[in-house]
């Protein structure tokens, strides 16, 4: 009798008291997966826009023009030394561009030409082809052609000049930034809001069983005997209900993958990826709104009283 | 054991005081019955004596403690150290008897062989042996009195405090209920009994009873 | 009025049937002390009265109907002319208790002028004029028996069921609950007292006793 | 005693049973106002991505290329004609265009030679502006140019050709109606999850209260008796946290109403619209599952019983 507390382990009593009241865990769960698979599916909606955008990044590659007597030989020879350079990882990182293309000047007019599209006949005004031979560089994912390396193709021989992105696409880097900070805006606000959802659940479930944390206040527990087994319950209800969300937002994403076309040549199969980052964060969300929630919760429930 | 010096209660709802200038001195040992009418005070003022309540004005003191002074993680040391029997049960519905038995030793540590062992004595001592794995809230009246009764007596506390323990019992029932009382008396225990049934009174050789009317206290039978 | 034929009941996690083969008449206008042990039935058999249990054989008739073949929507009905004094009250603890005892008739539909005036005076028959706007859960444990026995008479049922009702009440309000209780079958009214104290049953003249031991029904005092 | 029930109005007693547990209502009404909140913050995302779909499409627009011998005058008088007849409402509907303009052949040119940006070099080899007088028609937001508006403008003597949207926009139009599918899907889900939040909240009052309940069955309430002031009380949560969470909105869409570029011309102060709508939708949804929520919950835990 005089041992020291904490014997009867706080685990099992949590899985006690939760096996007591079945319909209180399911309205829990359930609230608790709602909340989660909402922010588990904006979530993954902004990690798959984030990739996006740094493919869309990408297609601001650079242009090589070559010099009017660079030839074709001149042209792939330079693509090929490019290639070895950049696409292979450096002992800095790794690769700088994901390709390095050689585009004759016949290949870049027949291009421009479908570009026009029903503009193409304004082409046919041209005596000769205006375009220059030239190297193309498709940048990897998230790098962006630094000076330095303009600089460096720029003093090459056989080139006349370098291309970088065309303005549009940085206007499309800084419209994507900021949406970005609207995104961790929303998102912040959405995780607050979560919070918010499990520690009520919490407090709820408190409540609902004040009478039994009334009782054992009166037989003499001590706060921290009374407190483990709700953060525990908490902790557990919402591992369960970030599981089931995890598992929610993965098959919403299987569904939407149906063959779909994106502009600029982004692919909807492609977008809809569902990270490992997802469930990991939607976890440990759950284990700390529900520990969070549960001290909260338990603190307040433990010491307004005054009547019995 | 206790000393209570001019205590006085009143709620911030009610238009009398439901206690004023309460002296009380019990002495550790003692059993005393508390008796006086429906609303007098019984009750307040034995949920005094373990801080469920606190006194408007005066002093509470239990085994030496000044309640008035109590940190709130002395609390529940001296809650463990008083039995109390409610007026209401005050059982876990959702538990068993069993269950609703252990706790008064749960909290305070108790586990294993030790622990299943005195809670089934504890049982069977107030006739509930066959319904110890019975939920609580499936009891009758009776049956949910004798738990609160038995959840009071497992820790073999010094004082004891019950409120109407055999408001809910039928004469035999009742006896028996006194007489365990009266042991853990005679083992040693302060005991303080609320009652409205006279025929109580009788029950138990040289207990002191006090009457509470209109906020005052009367000795009736030192 | 009540007709009990054959009446068992047993609980599906007690190994004990609760009640067996129990028969039981009581003509409209009766008196009957039903008596027994802690956990004899008496409860349960009440609460067949009002359909708040059903049997697990044997059929319950009251005033002409068979409860077993009750539609849903006739349940209100038959409670509303049950007044029930339950053995745990059964308030609501966040009402006051005007509102407590108001409750049994609007929700058949009283209200106004009438109902304010029957609530006073049934709240001041049980001696509770000065508390009605307390609310239920800060009242003592005698004063909380007698909301819940003014809730059972404010509506003048024709059937009264009182279960256990003077076991937190002092002598003298015991006295006066039960004169209530003869008064309304003096009016004529169906009163069935469920209770342990042999103290009552000399209280009301001509009245009759039912003792429950053991799953079965004694007659006592015919 | 034997008058009417429903007297002692539903509505007062559903105040008073509000009243009696007013920690309840915090909890009930924050754990709406945030799913609400974030129903109401997707449905203002996609109508205003709608918006901005439909004025992209607006630059789907449609040019009407001049014959060689049609001259600046021609033109203009073309352009005149067709603003009156496009860019007013007609007895058939709305407006077809928003815009018809003229645009002469040096106009053309120098737009080109922007749109080239650093290929701007390319023109330098022309001899002569191969470009035509044309005029240029922005449809109508949600407009597209039908077959016989192309062909009643072919049949026009001094047209020589109409070039309709470039083929990426048709590729962009099919991408935003499946992402359209895909945000109706999340939509729904969305709505499915707040419905059983809000039914989740009323049955937890009622499991609250549910002792409350027993009672009230005990003394012969019909179940309407009951039932009535918990689909009042969780209507009149959902209408507080319907406009606490618009409010809430709201205030997002002015924080994020920053000044900011997005791509293709589109400002995120206009993309940022607060539609009556929106607010309209939430309290019509936080209404109906209010109800079902009130209907349901009731319902449930009247019928269980067994054990008092
Ligand atoms: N929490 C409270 N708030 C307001 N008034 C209270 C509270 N608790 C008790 N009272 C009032 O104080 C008075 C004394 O109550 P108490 O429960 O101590 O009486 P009692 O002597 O135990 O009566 P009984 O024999 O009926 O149980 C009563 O009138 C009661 O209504
Ligand atoms: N809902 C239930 N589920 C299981 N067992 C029950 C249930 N209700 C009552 N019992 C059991 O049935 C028996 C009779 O109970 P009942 O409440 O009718 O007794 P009682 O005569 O009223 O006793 P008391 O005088 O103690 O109130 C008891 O042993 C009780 O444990
Ligand atoms: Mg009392
Ligand atoms: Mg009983």
């Amino acid at each position: 009798m005089s041992r020291p507390a904490r014997r009867h382990g706080p685990l099992s009593r949590a899985l006690v008291q939760m096996r007591e009241d079945p319909w209180l865990q399911g309205v829990a769960i359930t609230t608790l997966t709602v909340a989660l698979a909402i922010v588990g599916a904006y979530f993954t909606l902004c990690l798959n826009l984030r990739q996006a955008g740094s493919e869309l990044r990408t297609g601001g590659a650079l242009m090589v023009v070559m010099a009017d007597g660079a030839g074709i030989d001149e042209g792939r020879q330079l693509a090929a030394e490019l290639t070895a350079s950049l696409t292979n990882p450096g002992p800095h990182g790794p690769a700088e561009a994901a390709e390095v293309r050689f585009v004759d000047r016949q290949e870049a007019l027949d291009r421009f030409r479908k570009q026009l599209g029903p503009h193409a006949g304004l082409l046919e005004g041209l005596e000769d082809n205006p375009l220059p031979n030239a190297v193309e560089i498709f940048m990897a994912p998230g790098k962006s052609p630094g000076p330095e390396m303009i600089a460096r193709l720029k003093a090459l021989p056989e080139v006349a000049e370098v291309v970088t992105s065309r303005p549009w696409l940085s206007g499309l880097e800084d419209a994507s930034r900021s949406l970005g900070e609207a995104a961790w805006a929303l998102g912040t606000l959405l995780f607050l809001g979560v919070v918010l959802l499990v520690s009520n659940t919490v407090r709820l479930a408190i409540y609902v069983r004040r009478d039994q944390l009334e009782i054992l206040d009166l037989v003499g527990a001590k706060p921290s005997y009374v407190r483990w087994p709700f953060v525990l319950e908490a902790v557990i209800q919402a591992c369960l209900a970030s599981a089931l969300a995890s598992a929610l937002v993965w098959g919403l994403m299987q569904i939407l993958k149906t063959p779909g076309q994106l502009p600029l040549g982004l692919d909807l199969g492609v977008l809809l990826d569902f990270p490992w980052t997802v469930p990991a964060a939607l976890l440990g969300l759950a284990v700390t709104a529900g520990v969070l929630g549960g001290l909260l919760g338990v603190g307040r429930a433990l010491r307004p009283k005054g009547v019995s | 054991m206790i000393l209570l010096t001019k205590v006085g209660k009143r709620y911030h709802d009610r238009p009398q005081p439901t206690l004023s200038e309460v002296d009380l001195r019990v002495p550790a040992g003692q059993f005393l019955f508390l008796t006086g009418p429906s609303g007098a005070g019984k009750t307040t003022l034995l949920r005094m004596l373990f801080a469920a309540e606190s006194p408007t004005n005066g002093s509470v003191r239990v085994g030496g403690a000044d309640l008035g002074r109590l940190k709130p993680s002395q609390l529940p040391l001296l809650r463990r150290k008083v039995g109390v029997i409610f007026q209401d049960f005050k059982l876990v519905g959702a538990k068993s008897v069993f269950e609703n038995v252990a706790l008064a030793l749960r909290v305070a540590g108790g586990r294993g062989p030790d622990l299943v062992s005195r809670v089934e004595e504890v049982v069977a001592q107030v006739g509930l042996n066959g319904a110890a794995q019975a939920r609580a809230d499936t009891l009758s009246g009776g049956e949910q009195q004798r738990v609160a009764i038995a959840r009071a007596l497992v820790g073999r506390p010094p004082l004891l405090l019950a409120d109407e323990p055999t408001g809910n019992l039928d004469p035999g029932t009742a006896l028996e209920v006194m007489r365990l009382l009266v042991q853990a008396h005679a083992q040693g225990a302060t005991v303080l009994v609320a009652t409205h049934d006279p025929k109580l009174l009788g029950l138990v050789r040289g207990a002191r009873v006090v009457r509470l009317a209109e906020g005052h206290l009367h000795e009736e039978r030192p």
